[in-house]
């Protein structure tokens, strides 16, 4: 009881001190110096309508890998976790008819839905992140469909290794044939506002969401448990 | 062309309404399936029309979200309706015909 | 006043996960607390970045480029910044049920180890 | 338009209170993904279109998901202990 109401003591001193913050906080009018350059030369430079994805890609395109990186290491020790500590759950409830069929149905469709989206990054919102989540949900709608089928990780893996080792050498590709790592003018921008276009934008994307979308699947899989390690069912 | 989008919008909330509506008066959890699924479906395909209306170009957009639409939302109902029967949510006193009960039996 | 509003609502969030961290006994319900922590964090991170009667920074031909738009920085960054946060959940997740095999309990007060 | 995101925002913290203060585990995980999912439309009225995007997919869609799955595995491990002691 004394802990809750210490808790609520120090909860209310943050919340002044952040509420006391609110109050002076002024909203600009205008962008800061750096916000503005991107938005303004980012169009003639590189090509890409959706600013937010030049500056994921290209212009913060460190923040992106190291991002890839965690994600990478999260579901690293995911996998090894779930790999130490064999689950031995009963078989569960197979999903009905309906179920496996509009599964089966959809899953494809779903995944063009996440290219699409991926593709698709430069011009509209969306992009690898987005892409990847929602290959990963397609892949979750198979297990959730089939919960006693065997799926392999290795798959995931193979994916995983060669998106991020091309995202990598399309970085230094960039430092060898344009101003910097990952930089994406190493092909031409193009017209602006076509899908092929904004020079390795679109590329370095795709790979992006390969990649994350390995990495949640495979998280995914781990946490659910029937996968490598786990009981081996036969249907 | 305004017009036309503007009373379809009208006729898709008023559709809307009568799913919230069943929603609040429908006795089991079976019954508020039934009227949340079919009376949303209907609704979002009226409202995805009337968008159409609005701005002609998103049309083949809107088809392939009216289409996605028609294929999940049945889908995603069955589940929630078996997951509910099988955890044995309670049937209202007035159901007169339990097939699935008979089949597991018989 | 719209950045005001969601500020608002950003604080507010990140007082409610902080309290659950603080006060919930339950490893998973310490994880939610993280979880809306995060989403609180975010919703104030994009509403520094919101400039009033603003676009989103998606330009769509290029004569539009003398129109304002919001901050692109911020919502890169909370782009990248929800990724992770799943990663970390994942993470915690996994740990809670590593903890509950060893244990046998999800109580933090069961887990004594550190405690003398 | 402000109306609406002051509705948004209360249903946000509404959801975030009663993922705190709910007894049960699996509604507090729920009202988290509900709370994510409004979070995704306080997003939009702030002009960030991609952030919600992410928001609606990761941080309401996958998270729910994987939290139901850790629970799933504590859940049938007492139940195997249970039928064990």
């Amino acid at each position: 009881m004394i802990k809750k109401a210490l808790a609520v003591l120090l909860l209310a001193q943050l919340c002044t001190i952040l509420f006391s913050f609110l109050s002076v906080y002024q909203e600009p009018t205008s962008l800061n110096a750096v916000s503005s350059h991107y938005i303004h030369n980012e169009p003639k430079e590189l090509g890409a309508a959706n600013a937010v994805t030049a500056v994921v890609v290209t212009y913060r395109g460190l923040d992106t890998l190291g991002e890839v990186t965690i994600l990478f290491a999260a579901s690293v020790v995911v996998g090894l976790l779930m790999f130490l500590h064999k689950n031995e759950s009963a078989p569960r409830r197979d999903g009905s008819e309906l179920l496996k069929t509009g599964a089966s149905l959809l899953f494809p469709l779903i995944l063009l839905f996440g290219a699409y989206v991926f593709i698709n990054g430069h011009l509209s919102p969306g992009g690898g992140f987005q892409g990847g989540a929602i290959i990963a949900s397609a892949l979750m709608l198979t297990i959730l469909a089939n919960p006693n089928r065997h799926v392999g990780h290795g798959f995931f893996w193979a994916i995983e290794s060669i998106s991020g080792f091309v995202f990598v050498l399309l970085g230094i590709a960039g430092l060898v044939l344009a101003g910097g790592f990952l930089d994406s003018r190493v092909l031409p921008p193009g017209t602006f506002g076509h899908v092929a276009s904004a020079g390795l934008i679109p590329v370095i994307y795709i790979f992006v969401g390969l990649k994350v979308g390995a990495e949640l699947s495979s998280v995914v899989l781990s946490l659910h448990g029937k996968s490598e390690g786990g009981v081996q069912h036969h249907d | 062309m305004e017009m036309t989008g503007a009373i379809l919008l009208l006729l898709a909330s008023i559709v809307f309404l009568v799913s919230a509506l069943g929603l609040v008066r429908m006795p089991d959890v079976y019954n508020r399936i039934q009227t949340s699924t079919k009376a949303t479906t209907l609704g979002t395909i009226l409202a995805m029309a009337a968008v159409a209306f609005l701005h002609p170009d998103w049309t083949p957009k809107l088809a392939l979200v009216v289409l996605f639409i028609l294929l999940t939302n049945p889908i995603s109902s069955h589940v929630v309706a078996r997951a509910a029967y099988f955890k044995r949510v309670k049937l209202s006193d007035r159901t007169v015909e339990d097939q699935l009960k008979d089949k597991l039996e018989g | 006043m719209t950045s005001t509003i969601a500020m608002t609502t950003g604080i507010l969030l990140v007082l409610i996960g902080l309290f659950a961290i603080l006060t919930q006994k339950d490893l998973i319900r310490i994880i939610v607390g993280f979880s809306i922590f995060d989403i609180g964090v975010h919703v104030i991170m994009i509403s520094i970045g919101y400039i009033s009667d603003a676009t989103a920074p998606i330009i769509e031909n290029l004569s539009q480029l003398g129109q304002s738009y919001v901050d692109p920085v911020p919502q890169a960054l909370v782009l990248t910044a929800i990724v992770i946060g799943l990663g970390i959940s994942a993470f915690m997740l996994t740990f809670a049920v590593f903890m509950f095999k060893k244990r046998g309990s999800l109580d933090i007060n069961s887990f004594r180890d550190l405690k003398w | 338009m402000e109306i609406f995101l002051i509705i948004f925002a209360v249903l946000t913290v509404a959801s975030a209170l009663i993922a705190v203060a709910t007894t049960k585990k699996a509604v507090s995980i729920l009202a988290a993904g509900v709370m994510g999912l409004f979070a995704s439309i306080v997003f939009i009225f702030l002009a960030a279109p991609d952030v919600a995007m992410t928001e609606a997919a990761i941080g309401s869609g996958l998270t729910t998901f994987i939290f139901f799955f850790a629970l799933n595995r504590v859940k049938s491990d007492r139940a195997q202990g249970g039928a064990d002691d």
